[in-house]
C-alpha cells in the first residue's frame, strides 16, 4: 500500500482519504472473513457430502446458468440495439430494463407468481401449456432471469457502445451486410464484454433469495437452504453451507475480475 | 461519374442544404471548408452512412448514372478511408486488407496479384502480420489504403486523410496519394481543411460552409478567384478589400487601382490579391513594364515565417500583405518603416460581389 | 417505435433485433404491470392506514437512508482515491468494494451476525459498546450498508474518472491545495454522479430482503412484512403492501432515471 | 531564471533521461520534438505534475535560484496553459480568470486593474459572463491566457497551445503570445511540434527526441545548424547527405562541394543546405560572385505547395530540392526535365557528425 504515496512528499491529501475509508473496507472483509474461516475443515467436509446441499448447490447453478442463457440470446440483440440506435421509447426501453435492481426482492417473487394466477388471461394461457411456476425450476428461472437480466444487458451494451461506430461503417463500406458487419467486427471486439455480463448474471442469479423464496421453498436452492438451515437450526449449522455457497460465488468472482481486467489492460 | 443532385440532409443541430456536384472518372476532387462546415458529413452520405435520426427527403446520389440514394453502404461500390485509418484492431494487416474479398466476386488469382501489387506500391511487406495498435499512424493509413484499394472501388472517398499524422507521415502520404492517383487514375473525393494540401493534391473541388457550397470549379481558380469574402479569407488571400469598381479601375480607401480589361464586374464590390502577387521592386525597376500597379508605402510589420517574411506595407491607410523570401528582404536592406516600391499586375488583382 | 426505422427502408436487420428482444420486456413488465394493477384502491387505502404496513415502510426508508449517509461520508473519499490514484492493491481493493454484489444474500446476513458473535474478539469488542447486531436497527444498518455500498462507490468513482485529471492539475497551477481543488472543481463537476450513486444505494438497499430476514425479523422492514403477509395469508394479502413498496422504489427510480439523464444531455 | 539540472524521470513505459535546460528571464523558449519525445512530460514535471507512478530519483528544477524540485504545483509560482484550454466547464469566463486570485496575496484594487487591463488586452470583455463550452476555440485560450496572467507567474508554460486550434484562430493566438511576450516581458516555455510556429515565436530552444535533449541553442542556429541528421530532418532541412569531408571541400557522391572557411570539420560526415539557400541562376547570372557553388542539373520533379513550388534537381545523382516561388520558375519557362542552373553559397552548406 506504500506505494500511494510515492513519488510524492506531501500527498497527506490522498493518506486522509485513505484512512477515513478504511471502516468500509473492514465492514465488507471482517464478517466475510470471520465467516470463511469459521467453520472447521471437517464440518466443511461433512456438509459437502450431504445429499441436500449437493443438489441444492447443483440446482443454484444450473437454474443460474438457464437464467444466463435466456439473457443472453434475447439479451444480446437488445442490448445491441440500445448500443446503436436512437430511436422514440428508447429511454423507456432502458427504465425498464434497469426496473429489476430497484424492486424488492419478494415482491419480484409475488409479481411473477400473481403473473400465474388462474384467473387471468396469461395464468390461464400459461396453464393450457402446462407451464407451472409456483415450486418449479421454470418459476425459478424465469425469478432468476428477471434479476439477472439487467446485469448481463447493461454490461454487453456497454461493451458495443466501446466498439467505434466507425469500424462497423468501414466494415459495410468494404461490402460486409449488417450481420456480416456485427459477426466479424463487433462481436469479436465486444465479447469480452458480453462474457463480463454473463458472469454478472450469474453471480446476481446465484445470489438471489427474497424472490426465489416465494415462488419456490421447494425444490430448494442454495439460499434457500442456507437460510432454513439457519431458521431451523441456528447460524453455527448454516455457515459450512454459506461457505460453499460462497466459494462457488468467489470463483465467478475472480473469473469476473479476470475479464475486467483483461478488458482495461 | 459521381453526381449529387438537390441533396438536402437534415439533422436536429445541423444540416446540408441543396448540395449539387458533379465529379468526374479519375478526378482528385477535394470538399474543403472550415470545422463544422459539413464536409465530413456530406462525404459519409455519399458513401451512404446517414445518422438514424435524419430526415428522409434528400435528393438524389447517382454513381455512372445509377441511382444509388436509397442503397446501403456496401452496395454502393465506394470505398473510404479515414483519418484515424479506423483499422479492425482484431486482425492482422493482412486479414485488414483482405476483409472486404469475400463479399465480392473476385478471382483469386487476380486478388492475390493485386495483393502483391499494392504491398509493393505501398510498402507495407513487413507488416502483414502486425496488428493495428503496433502500427505508426503512416503505417496505418498504408494498410487503411491497401484495404480499400483491393476491391476497386469506383471511388475512394478520404476523409481528412492526413490531418491526424505527424508532419513526417504527412508528406509520405500525401505523395502516395499523389502517386496512387496519378498511375492508377482512380477517382479521389477528399475532404480537408487544410488549403495547401488540397492545392497539391486536387485537381478540382468545391467550399463548403455551415452545410452549403458557396463555391466549385478549378482548385487554382478557386484559390485565385475566390466569389465572396469567406472564401476569399479561406483560401489565404490575405489582401482583401472593399472597393468601389468603375470599369478597368478601382478605388479603395482612395487609392487606384488598375485592373484588366473584364466584363461583368458592374456589381462587384471587393478586390483581393494573393499576398505573393506582390513584389518587392527595387527603385530602378518601378517601371518593369508587366507589372502596372505600383506603390510608394512603409513596412510597418514583418514576420519572420521560417523561410519567407510577411510583410505589411501601408500605402495610403490601406495595408497591403505580402510574402517576400529572405533574400529579397536582405538585398534591399528592410526593416520596420523602411519605404519601399510595391507593385502587382492588374491581371493579379480578382473582384467580386460579396453580399454579407 | 416506428422511428426505430425511419431513414432507411431496409433496416430490417434492426427490426429483427427488436423483435427478438421484446419477451425479455415482456418478462419484465407484464408481471409488474399485472401487480400495479392487481389490488383494488380500496384495498390499497386500507393496507396504507394499518400501521404495521406505515411502520414497516418507514422503517425501510430511514435505515436505507442511514446506509447512504455511512456511504457517502466514508465511500466518497474511498471513490475518489480509486478514481485518482494508482498504487499497489488497487485491484484488491476494488474486488472487495464489488464484492457484495456477488454474495448470496442470506449468507450476507449469517457472516454479519457471526461477527458479533460472543467468543470472538470484534463480538466481545462490540458486547463492551453496548452495540446489538441481532433484531436491532443497528444490524440493519449494517446490512444495508453492506449490499448498498458498492453501488454508490462504483457509480461515484465513474464520476470523478470522469472529471478530466488536467482540470485538477490546473487548479493546482493556479494555487488551490488538493483539498481546495477537490472542492472548487471536482466536487462541482461530479455531485450529479454522487447523487446518483446515492439513489442506487437507497434503492438497493430498500430492496435488500435475504440478508435483512436474517439478522432482523424483527423490527420488520417493509420487504420482511411482505414477505410474512405471504406465508400467513397468502399471495392475495402481500399484493398490496408490494404495490406500495414498489411506488417508493418507482419513485427513487424516476428521480434515478432524471439524474442519469441530465447527466448525459 | 528556470534550471532543470540533471533532471530524470522514469515512467513503465517511458523515461527522461538527464535532462538539463536552463532558460533565462524574459526568454520565450521552445521545447521541440515529434509526438512522443516526452516534451509534454517534461512540461509538466516543471510545472510539479509528476504521474504518481514515476521514480523518486530526479535531479533538481530551480525557479530563481529556489530549489522547486518536490514543492508542489500550487506553490511553484508558475502558470500553464494547455492545447484543450482546459477552462473549468461549471464556471463562466469570468470566475475561471479570477479563480486562482483567492490562492494569492493580491490587493484587491491591483488585482481589478490588472483584470481590465487583460480583458481589454486580450479582447474577451464579451465573453466573461459566458460559459466555456459555448466558446469558440480561440476564445478559450484567450480566457485560459487571462486566468494565468492575472497571477503574475514568474513563467508562462505552454503545451501546444495553437494546436488544436482552426488555422484562422492559430494565427490571432500566435499574435498574441507574440504581443504579450513582447510588451510584458513574460517568460514562456512553450512545448511544440510545429517548427515555423516556433521559429515565429521562440527566441531559443531545445529539441527533444525519445526523452532526451539532443540540440539546444538560439532557434535561428538550431534551424540553420543543426547536429543530427534527425534535427536536421526535423528541422525540415530536405537536402541532407552523407559526405566525405577534406578542409574547406565536401564531396558527396563525386559531386564537388565548396565550403566556408571554419575549423573542427575532421569528424563530420554529413552536410545540409536548406532548401530555400539553393537559387535558380538565370544562365546570363550564372556566375554571380556571391554563389561560389554553382552546378548544371535537370528537373525530375515540381510539386506545387500554393504560392511556392518544391523543385528536386538532380546534378549527377545528387538530388537537390529548392523552394522557389512561381514567377521565378514561370521567368524560364521550367518543367519535368528542364536544364537548370542552381547555386547555393558556401556559408549556406552547414556539416555535422552523426554517429546513427
Amino acid at each position: 500500500m506504500n506505494s500511494v504515496f510515492s513519488g510524492r512528499k506531501k500527498d497527506t491529501f490522498f493518506l486522509l482519504l485513505f484512512l477515513f475509508s478504511i471502516p468500509l473496507i473492514l465492514l465488507i472483509i471482517l464478517p466475510l472473513g470471520k465467516m470463511v474461516t469459521g467453520p472447521d475443515l471437517v464440518d466443511l467436509a461433512r456438509t459437502i457430502k450431504d445429499p441436500q446441499v449437493i443438489s441444492a448447490l447443483f440446482r443454484s447453478i444450473y437454474t443460474s446458468l438457464a437464467a444466463v442463457l435466456i439473457s443472453f440470446v434475447f439479451g444480446t440483440p437488445l442490448a445491441y440495439l440500445l448500443a446503436r440506435k436512437s430511436f422514440k421509447g428508447k429511454k423507456i426501453i432502458e427504465g425498464i430494463i434497469d426496473l429489476p435492481i430497484m424492486i424488492p426482492h419478494p415482491v419480484i417473487g409475488i409479481a411473477i407468481l400473481g403473473l400465474a394466477a388462474r384467473n387471468t388471461i396469461i395464468g390461464q394461457f400459461l396453464q393450457t401449456m402446462g407451464i407451472q411456476i409456483m415450486g418449479t425450476h421454470t418459476g425459478i428461472i424465469a425469478v432468476l432471469t428477471f434479476v439477472g437480466l439487467p446485469f448481463y444487458i447493461n454490461t454487453a451494451k456497454a461493451g458495443f457502445e466501446a466498439v467505434p461506430l466507425r469500424l462497423e461503417h468501414v466494415s459495410r463500406s468494404l461490402g460486409a451486410r449488417p450481420w456480416q458487419t456485427f459477426y466479424r467486427v463487433t462481436l469479436p471486439l465486444a465479447w469480452r464484454n458480453m462474457v463480463l455480463g454473463m458472469i454478472m448474471c450469474l453471480a446476481r442469479a446465484i445470489s438471489e433469495f427474497g424472490a426465489v423464496v416465494i415462488v419456490a421453498y421447494h425444490p430448494m436452492t442454495a439460499p434457500v437452504l442456507i437460510y432454513e438451515r439457519f431458521t431451523a437450526y441456528g447460524l453455527k449449522y448454516s455457515q459450512p453451507v454459506a461457505v460453499w455457497l460462497i466459494f462457488v460465488s468467489l470463483f465467478l468472482f475472480v473469473l469476473m475480475r479476470f475479464f475486467a481486467r483483461e478488458k482495461t489492460s | 461519374m459521381l453526381k449529387v443532385s438537390n441533396f438536402h440532409l437534415n439533422l436536429p443541430e445541423f444540416s446540408l442544404k441543396n448540395i449539387n456536384l458533379e465529379i468526374k472518372k479519375g478526378e482528385f476532387f477535394a470538399l474543403i471548408g472550415p470545422t463544422g462546415s459539413g464536409k465530413s458529413l456530406l462525404l459519409e452520405a455519399i458513401m451512404g452512412i446517414i445518422p438514424s435520426n435524419s430526415d428522409k427527403n434528400r435528393g438524389k446520389i447517382y454513381l455512372h448514372d445509377r441511382d444509388i440514394t436509397s442503397l446501403p453502404p456496401e452496395a454502393r461500390g465506394l470505398g473510404i478511408v479515414y483519418q484515424d485509418s479506423a483499422l479492425f484492431p482484431h486482425l492482422t494487416a493482412l486479414q485488414n486488407i483482405t476483409f472486404g474479398l469475400k463479399y465480392h466476386k473476385v478471382n483469386m488469382d487476380k486478388a492475390r496479384k493485386q495483393l502483391d501489387f499494392l504491398v509493393q506500391k505501398l510498402g507495407i511487406g513487413h507488416l502483414l502480420d502486425r496488428y493495428p495498435p503496433t502500427l505508426s499512424g503512416g503505417e496505418k493509413q498504408r494498410v487503411a489504403l491497401a484495404r480499400v484499394l483491393i476491391l476497386n472501388p469506383q471511388a475512394i472517398l478520404l476523409d481528412e486523410p492526413l490531418s491526424a499524422l505527424d508532419p513526417a507521415f504527412q508528406e509520405e502520404i500525401r505523395e502516395l496519394l499523389k502517386s496512387l492517383h496519378q498511375e492508377l487514375k482512380i477517382t479521389f473525393v477528399m475532404v480537408s481543411h487544410n488549403f495547401p494540401e488540397v492545392l497539391y493534391l486536387a485537381g478540382s473541388g468545391a467550399i463548403i460552409h455551415q452545410g452549403k457550397i458557396v463555391q466549385q470549379g478549378k482548385i487554382q481558380h478557386i484559390f485565385h478567384h475566390p466569389n465572396s469574402c469567406f472564401v476569399a479569407n479561406f483560401v489565404g488571400i490575405k489582401n482583401v478589400f472593399p472597393a468601389r469598381i468603375n470599369a478597368n479601375k478601382a478605388f479603395t480607401n482612395g487609392v487606384e487601382i488598375k485592373l484588366s480589361p473584364e466584363s461583368g464586374r458592374q456589381n462587384h464590390n471587393y478586390l483581393s490579391i494573393r499576398p505573393e502577387e506582390i513584389i518587392l521592386l527595387s527603385p530602378d525597376r518601378a517601371r518593369d513594364n508587366s507589372v502596372d500597379n505600383v506603390f510608394t508605402g512603409y513596412i510597418t510589420g514583418i514576420s519572420c515565417q521560417g523561410f519567407y517574411f510577411n510583410v505589411f506595407v501601408d500605402v495610403q491607410g490601406v495595408k497591403f500583405q505580402a510574402i517576400w523570401s529572405q533574400k529579397d528582404m536582405a538585398d534591399q536592406g528592410l526593416n520596420q518603416g523602411s519605404k519601399v516600391t510595391i507593385g502587382f499586375r492588374s491581371k493579379a488583382v480578382h473582384t467580386f460581389r460579396d453580399k454579407g
